[in-house]
This record gives C-alpha cells, sequence and structure tokens, in this order.
C-alpha cells in the first residue's frame, strides 16, 4: 500500500463500513433508489467540489461557487424564459461567464497578491448580488428540451435511476482524476500546493495555472449551477446557500489537506458519499428534530475525522528508511 | 516611543484611509450623516450606531484576529454566540442573577474555545474542518437550549448590557473598547504577541525554540470563545431575546473579513487588534451606509461587494509597490518605512 | 398497520416555523401516526433529497412545506408514481395540481393587504409615511406579504412607502434596519407607521424606536404579521398595533384530509385555506398570548 | 565591456535593490562555454541575488544579460529553463509534496495522447537518479527523504534542464564527500560537453578541486575575476573578506583538562529511530558527531533535546534523573539545539532578526515575563555584532536574510538562553569562509566557559579542529569513539568507513 494512498483507503473504508451499519438498521437503504438518489441528489454538489478539489490542491479556497449555482440558475431561467434562447446556447453563454468570472477572481488572487478566501469572499456576494439583480422572484424554467433532458435516466431494477446529471457528475469526477493526476496542469496544481514559490523558482507557470485553476472551478460551478437548474427546473437567487461549505467539507473528508498540495479527486466523491449517507441515515430516522439534525451531522463529521485520523495514525510505520 | 506610536500609526495608515474614505462616502449620500447629539443622556446618531451595531462583529474580530495569527481559523464563532445567547436567557429566565449568568455564559463560551482548540492543537485537525464541526453541531446545540423559539427575558441588568449606556456610550461601544484594549494590552504588554505571531509563521521551529505551542494555540481559541461569548450575550441583550436561529448567523465571515480588511495575513503571523478593530467597523459603516443610501435591497451585496473589492485592492501589496506614494509596513511582514531611509 | 407520514421541513429559522414543527408533531401523536421529520436546514436541495428518501422508505404520505414555489414538479412526479399523496403545507408550489392532494396555505398577498387595508383604514385620510421592514430578499412571503400591502395601499394617496429594507425576518436585523430609518427621516418625525413582515422584525423595531425615545404604536403604528406571542405583549402594552395571523397549524387539517382520503379516496379540495385573522390591541392581546405561548413559538 | 565571442552568458552591471539594501551594484559576470567558474563571496554578499536575476526569479533593476552574444530577458525561471538554463537555487528548491519523478520532470513530463505517461516518467527518472548512484522509489513523495537526497535530486533535475548553462548554488551544503566526488564526475562531464557552469560555495578546496576561474563578490560589488591556478588561498580570502584571515583552521587541541562529568545518558534511544546509546558528557566539553548522510546524526540530536521523546533509556543531570521529554523540558534544564534545516525548523521567517533572536530566552521566561523592548533591542544588537550577522537592521525580518546570516541569527538565538548544554547541527551549513572560522573560534570559547557542547558535522576537518571527543555513528547506531590524539581526519574517516555498506542505503 502506497503511503499517499493512505487517507483515500481510509476514506473508502469508512465509507463502506458506515454503509453496511446503515443498511443494518434500515435494510431499505440497500435498495437501488437510495443508490441511484445518492447520485442524482449530490450531483450539483459533486461537480462544484471537484472544481474546490482542484482549488483546494493548490492551497486555495473558493467560496463563491454557492452563489455562482444560484447565479447560473437565475440567468438560465431569465434568458430562457424571458429571452426565448435555446438552452444549449444558454448553457454555452452561462458558461462562459461563469469560467470568466473565475479566471478575473483567479487573476485578482494572483496579480495583486490577494487571498483567495477575500477574493472568493467578495466574488460570494457580487455573484449573489448579480443574481438578485437579475430576479428576486424564483422563476420557473418550463423549456420543452429540459423536459427531454430530465427524461434521459437509465432505469435500475428495484425502482433506482441513474439520471442525466447524476450520469454527468461522475462523468466530470472521471474528467477531473485525469486531469489532476494525468496532465502536466494537474500537476502544476499540486505543484502549487506544496509552495507556490518554490513551484515558481522551478519554472511552474503560476499566474496561468492560478488563473486556470480559478477559471476550472468557474466553468464547474456554472455547470454545476446548469444541473442544479435541471434539478429544480428553475432559477432561484437564494438556492444553494452554503454549498461552498458542503463542497470543502467533501473535499476535506475525502482526505484533501486544506493546505494544498495532497489529496484527490476521487476522494472527493466519496466524501460527496459520505455525506450523503449522513443525510439519508437521518431522513431514514426520521426522529430527530431540527436541532438534533445539526448536532448529529456535527458529531458525525468529527467522528469521521477521528477515524480517518486513527486510520492514518495506525497504518503509518514511524517514518522509515527508503 | 514616539518611534514606536509612529509605527503604529502607519501599520494602521491603510484602515484609517479607507475607514475616512467610506464615511465621506456615505456623508454625500446621506447629508446627516455626521450629526451626533445628545438624547437620553447619551450621544445619539449614525456614527454611534455603527460603533454599536458593530459591537459583534468587532468582538468577533477580537477573537479571530489572535486565531488567524497563529495560522487557524474559527468558523465556530457565530455559533458558539448564538449557544451564549441562548444560555444567557434561559439562565436569567429561570431565576439566575444576573452575575452567575455572565459567569455561566462566558464560561460555555470558553468550553467552546477549549474544545475547538484540543482539535486544533491536540487532535492535530484542520482547524477550518476542527471549527466547522462545532460550527454545525453548535447551532444545533443553541435551539435545543431555545427549542427553536426566541427566549425572551426582561431582566433589567442583562438588557441593560444590551441596550444601555455609560458615559454618554452605548453599553455594547464600551464593552468592546474595554475589553479590546484589554486583550490589545494582554497580547502587547506581555510576550503573548510574539509567541503567538512565532507560532503562526513557523510552528515547529516555534516549538523547538520552546515556545509552549499547544497551549498557546488552546488559548487563541479560547480567547476566540471568550469574544463569541460575549457577542452572543451583547447580541441577546439587545433585542431581549435569545435567537438561536438567527443570533450570529454568517458573522464568522464578516469577523473573518474584518480582520483581512484589518491587513492581517490568512497565513498567520504579524497581527493588529486595533485594525482588525478598524476592520470590523468599516465593514459596519458599510453595512449601515447601505441601509442609510435607501437602495432596494437587492443591491446590497452588489455595492458591499464592490466596496470591499475597492478597499482590498488598495490594501494589496502590489497595488501598493505601483503606487509607493505611502510605504507602509505590511502585516506579511514587508519592510518598514524605517529600513528604506 | 400504522400510518407512516414523512414530513419535510423547511428547516427552523424562526420562532412560527419551531411552533409549526411542535404542533405537526402533536397534531401526529394525536393521531397516531408515525412522523418521520426531516429538517432541511433552508435548502430546497435537502427537502428534494428527503423526500426521494421518504419514497425510498415507502412512507404512506408525505407533508412537504416547500422552502420555494419552484423546482417540484419532478419529485412530485416521483411520488406520485410510487403512489405516495403528498400535501403541501404552508406555502404552495409552483407545479400542477394533480401532482399533489391538496395544499393547507395561507394566502401571503392576502395576509399583506389584510394589513394593508387595517392600515388605510386606520389611517384614514391623513397623510402618512410608511417605513416597511421586509424578508429575506427572495422570499416568498417577503415577496407576497410586499405585494399584498402595496395593493391594499393603492387608490390611498395618502400613504406612501417611503423607505423599504430588507430585516431577513430576524429581530436583530429589524432593530438595525429602523435604526437606519429613523435616523434617514429626520429621527422618526417623519414616519407615521411600520409594516414589518413578520412580527419579529416588528418587535426589534419597536425597541429601536423606543430607544430613539418615540412611542411604537401611538407616534409609529406598528403593523406585521405572523401573531406569534411576543407581538401580543408588545399590543398589550400598546407598543403594537395590529398583527394577521399565520396559523401554525397546518398540520391538523392536513391529517383530516388525509385521513378521509387514504380511508375512502375521496379527494380533497386542492386548496385548504387557512384564516388570515387580524388581532388589534382590542382583541384582549394578553389571553391571546396565554393561549399561544405553550406552543412552541 | 568587451563579451568576448566565447562566452556562454554574460551580466552586465547588474542591479539589484531591496529596501534597505544594495543587493547587488553594477556587477559584472562573464561565463565562458566549457567552464566551472566559481562564484564567491561572503554572506549576503549577493551570490544568490545574482544568480535569481540571471534567472528570471527577480526582476533586475538595471543591467543586461547576454546568452550566446544575444540579448536576454527570462520574464520567469520558465522561461530562463526554456533558454537552456538549469538552476539548482540555495536551499532546496523542490516540492516536497509530488513524488520524486514529477519534481525531475515537472512541466516537461513526457505525454502521450496528451495524457501524462507516469510509466515512463518514472522509468526515466530511475535512469536519471542511477547516474547518481541512487535507487529510490521514484513515486513516493519526496518529502520522504532526506535533505542530501533532496538536493542531489535537485542537482540531477538542474543538470537535465541545462542545454547551455548549469548553476549550482551552495549544492554541496548537504552532501558528504562521496556525493561531492559524485556531483564533481558529473559537472566534468557536462563542463566537456560545453556547458558553463557556475558554481557556489563556501567550501575552498572544493573551489579548487573543480573550478577553472573565480569570480568574488563583496557588498554586491565586483571585486574580480581570477584563473584559479592564480589565486592563491590566501588572496582568495582577502578578496572575499576584504581583509587577511587570521589562521583559518586550528592546530587540534592537546587533550583539555577534564571538566566534571554533568550529563550521564545511559541506554538511550528510540526505536525507529535512533539505537539506545550511551553518552556522558563533561562540562567543557565539545563532543564531535561523526557519519554518513542517514547515519542518524540528526536523530541522536533530536532525541537529546526532547524533540522526539526517547522511548528507552535514563538521563541524569549532575547526578539526577531528569526527563527531557520535549523541547521544553530540554530547556529548562538549559539545554539549546540549533536545528540542521534552519528554514523549516529554524527561522521564524516572518518576525524581525530581533524577535528571532530572543525567540527562546522569551519563550523559557515565560509568556507574563516579557523582555523589555529595549532590553531586547541590546541582546539583538549585541549578538548582530558578535556574531557579525550583516542585516540593514535588526527589525528586518528575518527570512530576506541572505542564508548564512540566517545561520547566525539562529545560533544568536541559542547564545542568549545562555545554555550549559548546546547541541549544533551543522552549525557551519552555508556559512562563508570568515564566520566559519568566527564559529569554530565561537564554539571553542563556549567550552573554555565551560559549556558542554555536541556538534553534528560533515565536516571532518572542523570537528577535529574543536572536538575534545568523536563519536562516529552508523546505521544509526553509535558504532565508534575517538579521543584525544585519536581525533585525525584520518582515523575519523577510518572509523566511519569501517561499515561495509554505506550508511542507510
Ligand atoms: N527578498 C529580499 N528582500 C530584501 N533583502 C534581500 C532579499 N533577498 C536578499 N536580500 C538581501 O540582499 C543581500 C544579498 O543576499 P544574497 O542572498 O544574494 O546573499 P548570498 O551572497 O547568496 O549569501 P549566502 O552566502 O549567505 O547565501 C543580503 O543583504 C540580503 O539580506
Ligand atoms: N541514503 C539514504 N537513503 C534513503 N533515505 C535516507 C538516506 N539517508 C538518509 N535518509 C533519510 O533521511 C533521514 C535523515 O537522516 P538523519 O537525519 O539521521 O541523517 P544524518 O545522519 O543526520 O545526516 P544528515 O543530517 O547529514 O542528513 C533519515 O530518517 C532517513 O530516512
Ligand atoms: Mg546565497
Ligand atoms: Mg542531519
Amino acid at each position: 500500500m502506497k503511503q499517499r494512498y493512505l487517507p483515500l483507503t481510509a476514506t473508502i473504508l469508512i465509507f463502506i463500513l458506515s454503509y453496511a451499519l446503515c443498511v443494518a438498521q434500515y435494510p431499505n437503504m440497500l435498495s437501488t433508489r437510495v443508490i441511484g438518489n445518492l447520485l442524482t441528489d449530490n450531483a450539483f454538489l459533486g461537480i462544484a467540489a471537484v472544481g474546490m478539489t482542484f482549488v483546494i490542491l493548490s492551497g486555495g479556497i473558493d467560496l463563491s461557487i454557492g452563489a455562482v449555482i444560484a447565479f447560473t440558475g437565475v440567468f438560465l431561467a431569465v434568458v430562457l424564459e424571458h429571452g426565448g434562447m435555446h438552452p444549449l446556447t444558454a448553457f454555452a453563454l452561462v458558461l462562459t461567464i461563469t469560467t470568466l468570472f473565475g479566471a478575473l477572481m483567479g487573476a485578482i488572487i494572483h496579480y495583486l497578491e490577494m487571498p483567495a478566501f477575500i477574493v472568493t469572499l467578495a466574488g460570494m456576494f457580487l455573484a449573489r448580488g448579480m443574481a438578485f439583480v437579475l430576479s428576486i422572484d424564483s422563476i420557473p424554467i418550463k423549456h420543452p428540451f429540459y423536459a427531454t433532458l430530465k427524461g434521459l435516466y437509465y432505469k435500475l431494477p428495484g425502482g433506482g435511476r441513474i439520471t442525466l446529471i447524476g450520469g454527468l457528475m461522475l462523468l466530470v469526477f472521471a474528467v477531473g482524476i485525469l486531469i489532476a493526476h494525468r496532465t502536466r496542469f494537474g500537476t502544476n496544481v499540486y505543484a502549487l500546493g506544496g509552495g507556490a514559490p518554490t513551484a515558481k523558482l522551478m519554472g511552474v507557470p503560476v499566474a496561468g495555472t492560478t488563473i486556470r485553476i480559478y477559471a476550472f472551478s468557474g466553468l464547474l460551478a456554472g455547470l454545476s449551477g446548469i444541473v442544479f437548474s435541471l434539478y429544480t427546473s428553475a432559477g432561484y437567487s437564494l438556492a444553494a446557500v452554503g454549498v461552498e461549505l458542503d463542497a470543502i467539507t467533501a473535499v476535506v473528508i475525502g482526505g484533501t489537506l486544506l493546505t494544498g498540495g495532497s489529496g484527490f479527486v476521487a476522494g472527493t466523491l466519496v466524501g460527496i458519499f459520505i455525506q450523503g449517507l449522513i443525510q439519508t441515515y437521518i431522513t431514514f430516522d426520521g426522529t430527530l428534530s431540527s436541532w438534533w439534525t445539526k448536532i448529529l451531522i456535527g458529531l458525525l463529521l468529527f467522528a469521521f475525522i477521528l477515524l480517518q485520523k486513527g486510520i492514518i495514525h495506525l497504518s503509518r510505520p514511524d517514518r522509515q528508511h527508503a | 516611543m514616539t518611534s514606536i506610536g509612529r509605527t503604529y500609526l502607519m501599520r494602521l495608515l491603510p484602515q484609517l484611509i479607507a475607514l475616512a474614505t467610506v464615511l465621506i462616502g456615505i456623508s454625500i449620500v446621506f447629508p446627516g450623516f455626521l450629526n451626533l447629539e445628545i438624547q437620553n443622556d447619551r450621544l445619539y446618531g449614525s456614527l454611534i450606531d455603527i460603533l454599536n451595531r458593530g459591537a459583534p462583529v468587532v468582538l468577533l474580530a477580537i477573537g479571530m484576529t489572535v486565531v488567524i495569527a497563529t495560522k487557524g481559523i474559527d468558523l465556530s464563532v457565530g455559533a458558539v454566540m448564538a449557544i451564549c445567547g441562548a444560555v444567557s436567557a434561559s439562565l436569567i429566565t429561570s431565576g439566575h442573577s444576573l452575575a452567575e449568568t455572565l459567569l455561566i455564559t462566558l464560561s460555555v463560551g470558553v468550553f467552546c474555545g477549549i474544545w475547538n482548540g484540543i482539535l486544533v492543537a491536540v487532535l492535530d485537525i484542520q482547524p477550518i474542518i476542527a471549527t466547522l464541526v462545532l460550527m454545525v453541531a453548535g447551532r444545533g446545540i443553541a435551539q435545543l437550549i431555545t427549542e427553536g423559539a426566541i427566549l425572551t427575558f426582561n431582566d433589567p441588568g442583562l438588557i441593560f448590557i444590551g441596550s444601555g449606556s455609560f458615559a454618554g456610550l452605548p453599553m455594547p461601544v464600551v464593552t468592546w473598547l474595554i475589553f479590546g484594549i484589554i486583550v490589545a494590552l494582554l497580547v502587547r504588554q506581555t510576550a503573548l504577541g510574539m509567541l503567538i505571531e512565532a507560532i503562526g509563521v513557523n510552528r515547529q521551529a516555534s516549538t523547538l525554540s520552546g515556545v509552549f505551542t499547544p497551549v498557546l494555540l488552546i488559548a487563541a481559541y479560547v480567547l476566540s470563545g471568550l469574544c463569541a461569548a460575549i457577542a452572543g450575550v451583547i447580541a441577546a441583550a439587545d433585542i431581549r431575546g435569545a435567537d438561536a436561529n438567527n443570533a450570529g448567523l454568517w458573522l464568522e465571515l464578516d469577523a473573518i473579513l474584518a480582520v483581512v480588511v484589518g491587513g492581517t495575513s490568512l497565513l498567520g503571523g504579524r497581527f493588529s487588534i486595533a485594525a482588525s478593530v478598524l476592520g470590523a467597523i468599516i465593514i459596519q459603516s458599510i453595512n449601515t451606509g447601505i441601509l442609510l443610501s435607501g437602495f432596494p435591497p437587492e443591491f446590497n451585496l452588489i455595492i458591499k461587494a464592490a466596496i470591499i473589492v475597492f478597499i482590498l485592492v488598495l490594501q494589496s501589496p502590489r497595488f501598493r509597490s505601483a503606487f509607493t506614494f505611502v510605504n507602509i509596513p505590511r502585516a506579511a511582514g514587508k519592510p518598514t518605512e524605517r529600513e528604506a531611509k | 398497520a400504522e400510518l407512516v407520514v414523512g414530513f419535510s421541513q423547511i428547516g427552523s429559522e424562526s420562532g412560527w416555523r419551531a411552533a409549526e414543527t411542535t404542533l405537526t408533531k402533536q397534531q401526529a401523536e394525536q393521531r397516531g401516526i408515525d412522523l418521520k421529520f426531516a429538517d432541511a436546514q433552508q435548502k430546497q436541495e435537502n427537502q428534494l433529497k428527503a423526500i426521494r428518501s421518504f419514497i425510498a422508505q415507502g412512507v404512506n404520505a408525505i407533508l412537504l412545506a416547500p422552502v420555494v414555489a419552484t423546482g417540484w414538479d419532478e419529485v412530485l412526479q416521483e411520488a406520485k408514481d410510487a403512489e405516495i399523496p403528498v400535501i403541501l403545507l404552508d406555502r404552495t408550489v409552483d407545479a400542477p395540481k394533480e401532482l399533489y392532494l391538496t395544499a393547507v396555505t395561507s394566502d401571503l398577498v392576502h395576509e399583506g393587504s389584510v394589513a394593508g387595508k387595517w392600515l388605510a383604514e386606520t389611517v384614514a385620510d391623513k397623510p402618512c409615511n410608511v417605513v416597511e421592514l421586509q424578508g429575506t430578499t427572495g422570499s416568498s412571503p417577503a415577496i407576497d406579504r410586499k405585494k399584498g400591502f402595496e395593493q391594499a395601499l393603492s387608490g390611498h394617496d395618502n400613504l406612501k412607502i417611503i423607505r423599504s429594507q430588507t430585516g431577513d425576518f430576524t429581530r436583530t436585523k429589524g432593530k438595525e434596519v429602523m435604526e437606519s430609518f429613523l435616523k434617514a427621516e429626520d429621527g422618526g418625525k417623519n414616519i407615521c407607521a411600520l409594516y414589518a413582515h413578520n412580527d419579529d422584525m416588528a418587535v426589534g423595531a419597536i425597541q429601536a424606536i423606543k430607544e430613539a425615545g418615540l412611542k411604537p404604536g401611538k407616534d409609529i403604528l406598528v403593523v406585521s404579521i405572523d401573531a406569534v406571542p411576543d407581538i401580543f405583549q408588545a399590543m398589550a402594552a400598546g407598543e403594537a398595533n395590529a398583527t394577521v395571523e399565520l396559523t401554525p397549524n397546518m398540520a391538523g387539517p392536513a391529517f383530516d384530509v388525509l385521513a378521509t382520503y387514504l380511508k375512502d379516496g375521496k379527494e380533497p379540495p386542492k386548496w385548504i385555506q387557512t384564516e388570515s385573522k387580524l388581532y388589534t390591541q382590542a382583541d384582549d392581546p394578553m389571553k391571546v398570548y396565554e393561549e399561544k405561548k405553550g406552543l412552541g413559538y | 565591456m568587451q563579451t568576448s565571442s566565447d562566452n556562454i552568458l554574460s551580466a552586465v552591471r547588474i542591479e539589484k535593490g531591496f529596501p534597505g539594501t544594495k543587493a547587488l551594484d553594477k556587477a559584472d559576470f562573464h561565463l565562458r562555454r566549457g567552464e566551472v567558474h566559481a562564484l564567491l563571496g561572503e554572506n549576503g554578499a549577493g551570490k544568490s541575488t545574482l544568480i535569481k536575476c540571471l534567472t528570471g526569479a527577480y526582476r533586475r533593476d538595471g543591467g543586461s544579460i547576454l546568452l550566446d552574444g544575444a540579448e536576454v530577458d527570462p520574464r520567469d525561471t520558465f522561461e530562463a529553463q526554456r533558454l537552456g538554463i538549469g538552476t539548482v537555487y540555495q536551499e532546496v528548491n523542490l516540492l516536497p509534496n509530488l513524488s520524486v519523478a514529477e519534481n525531475l520532470f515537472l512541466g516537461r513530463q513526457p505525454r502521450r495522447f496528451g495524457m501524462i505517461d507516469t510509466r515512463t516518467m518514472n522509468r526515466m527518472a530511475r535512469e536519471l537518479l542511477a547516474e547518481y548512484e541512487l535507487e529510490l522509489d521514484v513515486t513516493r513523495a519526496l518529502a520522504n527523504y532526506s535533505v542530501a537526497i533532496q538536493q542531489v535530486v535537485a542537482i540531477a533535475r538542474a543538470v537535465d534542464l541545462s542545454g547551455k548553462v548549469l548553476i549550482l548554488d551552495e549544492p554541496t551544503a548537504s552532501l558528504d564527500a562521496h556525493e561531492v566526488a559524485m556531483l564533481f564526475r558529473i559537472v566534468r562531464r557536462l563542463k566537456a560537453r560545453g556547458l558553463g557552469i557556475i558554481f557556489i560555495t563556501h567550501f575552498l578546496e572544493q573551489v579548487y578541486d573543480i573550478s577553472d576561474r573565480i569570480t568574488v563578490l563583496r557588498n554586491g560589488q565586483l571585486v574580480g575575476t581570477r584563473e584559479t591556478t592564480d589565486l592563491s588561498r590566501r588572496d582568495l580570502i582577502a578578496m572575499m573578506i576584504g581583509r587577511e584571515l587570521a589562521d583559518e583552521i586550528h592546530a587540534p587541541h592537546a587533550a583539555t583538562t577534564e571538566g566534571e562529568l554533568r550529563y550521564r545518558f545511559r541506554n538511550y534511544g528510540r526505536r525507529g529511530r535512533i539505537q539506545p546509546f550511551d553518552l556522558d558528557v563533561r562540562a567543557g566539553e565539545v563532543i564531535g558527531i561523526a557519519g554518513l548522510l542517514g547515519s542518524g546524526r540528526t536523530e541522536t540530536a533530536e532525541v537529546l533535546f526532547g524533540a522526539h521523546r526517547a522511548d528507552s533509556g535514563t538521563a541524569q543531570i549532575d547526578g539526577h534523573s531528569v526527563e527531557l521529554s520535549s523541547p521544553r523540558a530540554a530547556i529548562r534544564q538549559k539545554f539549546g539545539f540549533c536545528p540542521e534545516d534552519r528554514k523549516t525548523a529554524g527561522i521564524v521567517g516572518d518576525l524581525s532578526v530581533r524577535e528571532n533572536i530572543v525567540l527562546a530566552l522569551q519563550a523559557s521566561r515565560g509568556w507574563t515575563r516579557p523582555i523589555s523592548r529595549a532590553e531586547q533591542n541590546r541582546l539583538a544588537d549585541q549578538y548582530i555584532r558578535a556574531l557579525d550577522i550583516r542585516t540593514a537592521d535588526r527589525e528586518k525580518p528575518i527570512k530576506l536574510l541572505s542564508g548564512g546570516n540566517q545561520q547566525k541569527a539562529i545560533l544568536a538565538r541559542w547564545l542568549a538562553t545562555e545554555p550549559e548544554f548546546l547541541i549544533l547541527d551543522e552549525p557551519t551549513r552555508g556559512i562563508d569562509v570568515g564566520a566559519h572560522a568566527e564559529i569554530i573560534r565561537l564554539i571553542e570559547t563556549l567550552r573554555e566557559k565551560g559549556m558542554s557542547l555536541i556538534v553534528i558535522s560533515s565536516e571532518i576537518e572542523e570537528l577535529v579542529a574543536y572536538s575534545t571527543r568523536v563519536i562516529v555513528l552508523r546505521d544509526r547506531a553509535h558504532v565508534a569513539e575517538l579521543d584525544g590524539d585519536r581525533i585525525t581526519a584520518h582515523k575519523i574517516v577510518e572509523a566511519i568507513a569501517a561499515a561495509n555498506e554505506r550508511g542507510a542505503a
């Protein structure tokens, strides 16, 4: 077992273990419905979290994604319902906008040497503000093309479905994994996370990479917004509040270090599943009050982190010879 | 001494300029803004409102500054505010004396800090995630105490903390002023400040130099918890009720923003309490300014974003080195003016 | 077998909502219903997840208090496919009517107009500058209560909304925003009435008015919506003038129609509107307060 | 301003200023094809700055750079690499989180169908390192390997990148004789291929061993360029420090009068790090520790200081048992420890020189008893003077000091605590000749005052100069002890070599 895969393995183990525990208590949780739901319901979060993984791997953070998702939804709703544009054109347009928005934040972070936390926080205000300005109402999207897209799913035995957006999330993860581990850009992202000044000395194009990272995150946030608008058939400026925190949590549960430079895109997927599992478990239980729900989520989060630490600690031999 | 005073002023200069700019901007849009008058034995006016409304964020920013200086972050402060507000309300309504209530409430804040601190310093969990646990669970705990309702109280003593006045200033302002001065003196008149900065810059080297890192880290989170507790009491006292659902909601982001506007680097190290307090006041000025401006609320966020970006760009190292009209010592440790001569 | 009902609640963002949750649980218990409760923490995606897992669990019926009107078609269709009736609580959705059994809600626009009518009648012909504390920007109560109020005021040219800002449905923000209204309008001398989208903001604003040295309820009329217990205390003290009730007991009627539907398949009407009752200082506020106190507000 | 045609790289009147410092003042530098050109100077003379200006890591304030006679202006190191300039910067500048192979091929990974061909990359990495007699798991993160190995990897990368020019900024600081010899073999091969090689070091033997010409900088200005064969050691030192240096290396001591036995470690060790050893230290003794890379010298120091807690054995001071469970506990017993890796374990980069110097003293006093500002200034000034730390003033953030001066400031940090037992891990690494002599003299003085010292060094000459006893390590165990007349370079090398296989390999 390679040491760098340890956190990932730990996370996967924890997921399998807790899923088994859940099933032991609620046998229904093994149904294909639950598995299909896990994919569909978390699709937008998963897609955004892939972008977040890259950002965090590079040592940054992107707080704007929730707001960008909301903006994308409202934008689509407005142009589709009031502008009469074809959804595909609108998709292309909105993805261009969010990508440029991300790139702009990346450029500010790099050229003005400002911390990502703050730049993207301002980005969050701005994106949500733009959504408000476009429309404060929630606008339903009734375009027939949406219905077509939503009609695309693969029915599993037992009533579950792999929907288009669920499949799209898996695809995005696959692409993300390839980019992270099999392209120079991916290695450069890790390099930035290992230390920007050093990476610069080693000839990594820091400016370009930073801009591309945030542009990529913006692109995926936009894609996530499209998925969200498909998911809810609407655009709403208050949608997806706090998604950035969920995404960060998924990334970190997935074994990526927030300090950057170490982690896996695949881990994020497991992180997403773990979070989804917690929620499913809580709904299956159904006896928790609002407050106990929060407390339990917090405690489970804590338990996962501890467990992960424990597994890594136990299986790491004292720094040894090569 | 004067040279230290001058360094100090230079450190605060960008924040002072930003604050002045914002205030002038508002008074152009809203002319009566700078008026101050005495009413019911206390100063009354928009400027006082800013200081008063800013109290929770100022307090949170004080604790957050120290945590950030250690290279940490505390996302739980909003939730801790809610918990402490709820605790104080439920204690006072169940007949405890004001002193008991305050003591227990502050202890709860301290306890929350210890919890965070242990997670970070002993269990070595990344601060953002360690404090996320309490951020999520904490609001649940607060709601558990109030059962989701607003727990109203009528104790004049507790209410005084929120809306009384002392020496012509609202109590919240007096509280944060005194508390801020105490903390600033505590960190600067003792060696705490330097040791905390050392930990933030290089924890390993500090430990090897004999700095008692775990204890200081925990202390930083305890301070943050304490600040959140005070802020929570003030927020509850202000509305005479503990609103566990909304008290301190998203205020952690405002506090972090205040610290950054105050020029303290999120990467830890050099910090200034005074600058963070100014940062918080700047943010509150923006908020109040937006309210006074009379724009429809849809524009609130955009205006806020624009002003913050503007201020941050002005403060960014790149921008400043491009326009070296003022060569101000940066928190991150850019050379000081004195060297340049 | 025991009836299993899933309840997807928005979250717990206000005392009113906590009361609704409490009452729903009480009502379920009284009827021997096994209530599966899911708190969505103000997020639609969590509600969608909750409904899907209710379907996966095979509950007998679902109660849904939707956080937003749009975006429910698909999941409602899934519930329908699984033959699980869905009843909407407290807000309606923007979906074909056949997708849900019924909606037990008040009419948000109507609430706003009740408040507006009361104000118009009370002020009569005198000129009156109104300030408005809106709910969370973009939320449907904020939009509709604003709309209803404005409708009621149209035609009364003496009534003018001079300032309108969001107070996020919270006391703290209500107080803060009211403070700035008072500053902006000549220490409050310009303001004749306050309309708040919920009682919590009104309670905060009342404190701000008092601290500014004015008398709420007299110098500035206060009208708000929800009828939570604390506003009755304020009314008893003469500091608030009127409130429009939004009953937190939506579940009672919902369970009733559900029972008949499940028993003999009788489709209820698509909308069961709850009463938007107006309370004023004349309605013995302290008595109402005592009644409401224990309901979990 | 003649640029002879066989100059491959010329730097003309390069200027670079930092606030408070003129790091380069119209410095000229010419590198010929097929030569090894040593760039020398005291700590802070501007050597690294010149290199960084040449490779675009810094924007220079003035002057021009010619590569192959054509003016070039590398905007960043990436461009410099493309121009065929490979560089090893001072302080290993590699990415600890990336694998060894990724570090070697960052930015030029072999690709197939647009995707990185990891297998080929790893194979190439293994082949590349084989030239340096390193057999590593190239897929493991670099952080798993010692500084020395990292340095070899950095060299391998730079060599592989250098089409025309190879720049080595103190590449041998962490290397032992064996690796240095290997490096020099490679350098000679590159030289034969016509590359120009810039070599920065403070080891004068190495300068005379490998270089063809020498350029000396002082205070950012060019002092001169000479043929190595024409320049005596004495003249070279005079060029560097601007004055004559008193006897450079002392004669080995006669066995000194024995002080009382103060520190007694029995069966002391930590599993997986250092095998249990016995150690007695007297007052006024300097114990040198010798060994190959990875032999456990640093581990010995860390266990003694409590940075890693010993899991076996006992420690006694003056006959009383003590628990050295943490650095704090050790410091309470008046221990001090200058770590080897100054960047990550030594300096607190953003803090000023003053604060770095008082840090340990303040920490041991506790936070409630702050050292007054005046006292801090006094201490800082005292040590800046005593150790000749070159800094614009004491408030300069220490990360802006040159490497050697940082090292001196860390030493000052410990001297300020007036320790009785001082552990120095590679105290002279990266320190110029003048300072080198000063530090050796300092060690002498401290010993004479009755301090007990443990000094780890890869420079055997140096150990011979100041040690009263030398302990030799091999494979994480103490294997030999030399004292008195037996402390000679020859005997130490012999003891180290007594192992038939190398260190940890
Ligand atoms: N980024 C910087 N900011 C300010 N001053 C700097 C910076 N980098 C270097 N200096 C200063 O420039 C001078 C030259 O430093 P440089 O690192 O080039 O010295 P050096 O010759 O490489 O020394 P050493 O042998 O110790 O490595 C020093 O006085 C140093 O303090
Ligand atoms: N040749 C090697 N091959 C693989 N790993 C090595 C090798 N040499 C050292 N290491 C690793 O580097 C670490 C550092 O070893 P240590 O600090 O004990 O060395 P040292 O004797 O102090 O030598 P130096 O300080 O000069 O590197 C060891 O823990 C070991 O894992
Ligand atoms: Mg150097
Ligand atoms: Mg070593």
